[in-house]
């Protein structure tokens, strides 16, 4: 497994794209599997995704955990086809969006900028027109609807996954999944699970609600159990 | 005699006007004060004017033409900040393109979480929230302060406009029924 | 190309420009630049526009038609009188409880853009701006006019004034250093 150096990267489907494009692939379900262990290696030696961008890198390593899975087992490939090629076409739209919003920092670069005018054109006399009917009952309350329309603001940062996992740790736990000894281990997670089917989806499951920031993830070190924690305080915005 | 009326009021508040706000004042129906502006906006387009109409989502607003750029920003003393970050770029592309669009599609598009971005962007005047009865949620558009960093009249002219606006793959992806009455969006 | 440069600056002006401040704002000679107004002139009268160019002794002005003459008064009476709308009244409200406060702290409270709402609470007497040179910057505060109008000597009879003025919440949201996570936000 070689290394590959990724520039910046701004999201899960950014860092994907150049991958890809460093591989001088089309985007396929092949292409993404090819892929897999070069996102995970990035990920683990980036520094700077923040907490509540984490889960969104995870769970496209999930999507991509699944597709490798499928190329790797293809007995698996039973259900989760429509997330597989799910990621494909998400990839595709993204590419697209990026090319265009290239295409506007073109077109903002050329400076071709048009300005309205600061003031209306006839001399409107300023003429004081208090609104009518508001007391200072009514501005209490504005303030205090306004202090409330805060709160999730200031809430927002919060309401993630907390740090207490590291990325490598998280890491570690999808690279050695999409090894066997991993499925093996998820199965003993997923014990009352039926089928290997059961277990993938279960585990896209749980990263879904990851996503949603309803439960927290913890394993103290690989192949400890996961401890599954509600999260007190719903997503904010 | 609705166009002349809505050009006097496009020149008189200098700002942009909603087409709410310019049915009322000229107390026209919203179809022929669209048409009659979309006609202005036009014939604007195609006089070589030191003027332009621009339209962003559902307002018009009287501006200077780019070809006039550096002298009209020398007399408006404005600065203009025009540094934008990647995601905000790719966040206010999506919303240029497919505007008005939902927080559930930007994030779906873009792969990440999006509540601080477009804070930033409200904050800033380069995106506005509206209501939408219709899908009950908050939809997200770019105002005027955007489209005059591009220049265009309007923004059905960017590049790839109808493809972007009405991508077929994306709605694919949006709505896997293609039953465009259902709004489930699929989980991610 | 100069009859777009005074088409443009006569617009942004919104007032009678003098040929002489048009000679030096598009760097022309006195000869050319009559030619070309008067060519606008001509121009504005032969199209059936809601827009005059009006020539005075030494002077253009751009002008809304005769025809519009009613349709202008109304404009000029909406910008002033009418019903304030729930973002205005937020507004107002934080600058009362919080003022003087600067634009970019009305726009962390309220999350969203409010150089429009400001123009107009300006406009309408209900509330002044001020330069903080400690700030560098500007500052808005209510008026003394609508502080009478609330029945109050001052701004701080308001109720709670004190416990609303320096809000945990409010302090949180302004205060980076309170809240370290906020170092996490995007630059946009």
């Amino acid at each position: 497994m070689h290394h590959v150096k990724v520039h910046t990267f701004e999201g899960p489907l950014d860092l994907l794209l150049q991958l890809i494009e460093h591989e001088e692939l089309d985007i396929s379900q092949v292409a993404l599997a090819h892929v897999t262990e070069q996102y995970l290696q990035a990920l683990e030696k980036a520094d700077n995704i923040s907490a509540e961008d984490l889960a969104d890198f995870l769970v496209v390593a999930a999507k991509l955990l699944l597709i490798k899975s499928r190329i790797l087992l293809p007995q698996l490939a039973v259900e989760g086809a429509e997330e597989a090629t799910d990621l494909e076409r998400q990839l595709k739209i993204f590419k697209e969006y990026l090319e265009a919003s290239r295409n506007i920092a073109k077109i903002i670069h050329k400076r071709r900028f048009t300005f309205g005018r600061g003031k209306p054109a006839m001399l409107i006399e300023e003429k004081f027109s208090p609104p009518e009917a508001l007391g200072v009952g009514d501005m209490r309350e504005l303030f205090l609807s306004v202090l409330r329309d805060i709160e999730p603001v200031i809430a927002l940062p919060k309401a993630v996954i907390e740090k207490t996992v590291s990325i490598s740790e998280k890491i570690e736990i999808i690279r050695a999944l999409i090894l066997d000894k991993a499925i093996v281990s998820f199965h003993n997670i997923m014990k009352d699970s039926k089928t290997k089917t059961d277990v993938i989806v279960s585990f896209l499951a749980l990263l879904e609600l990851v996503k949603q920031r309803t439960i927290v993830v913890k394993q103290g070190a690989l192949f400890t159990d996961i401890a599954i924690e509600r999260l007190d305080s719903p997503p904010a915005i | 005699m609705l166009e002349q009326k809505i050009e006097a009021l496009l020149f008189l508040a200098g700002r942009p006007l909603s087409v709410k706000k310019l049915c009322e004042l000229t107390e026209a129906k919203k179809t022929d004060v669209e048409k009659a502006a979309d006609a202005l906006v036009t014939q604007y387009e195609s006089r070589s004017s030191g003027l332009l109409l621009q339209k962003a989502s559902d307002s018009y607003q009287m501006v200077t033409h780019p070809d006039v750029r550096s002298l009209a920003q020398a007399y408006a003393k404005e600065e203009v900040s025009s540094e934008l970050t990647k995601p905000s770029l790719e966040t206010l592309t999506i919303a240029a393109y497919r505007g008005p669009v939902t927080k559930a599609e930007l994030e779906q598009i873009r792969g990440v979480n999006c509540s601080l971005i477009l804070r930033n962007l409200l904050i800033r005047g380069l995106v506005e929230a509206a209501y939408d009865k219709t899908k009950a949620t908050t939809v997200y558009q770019v105002t005027h302060d955007f489209v005059r960093f591009l220049g265009l009249a309007k923004v059905d002219e960017l590049p790839d406009y109808l493809k972007l606006h009405d991508h077929e793959t994306l709605l694919k992806l949006l709505n896997p029924d293609a039953n465009p009455q259902e709004e489930n969006l699929p989980a991610v």
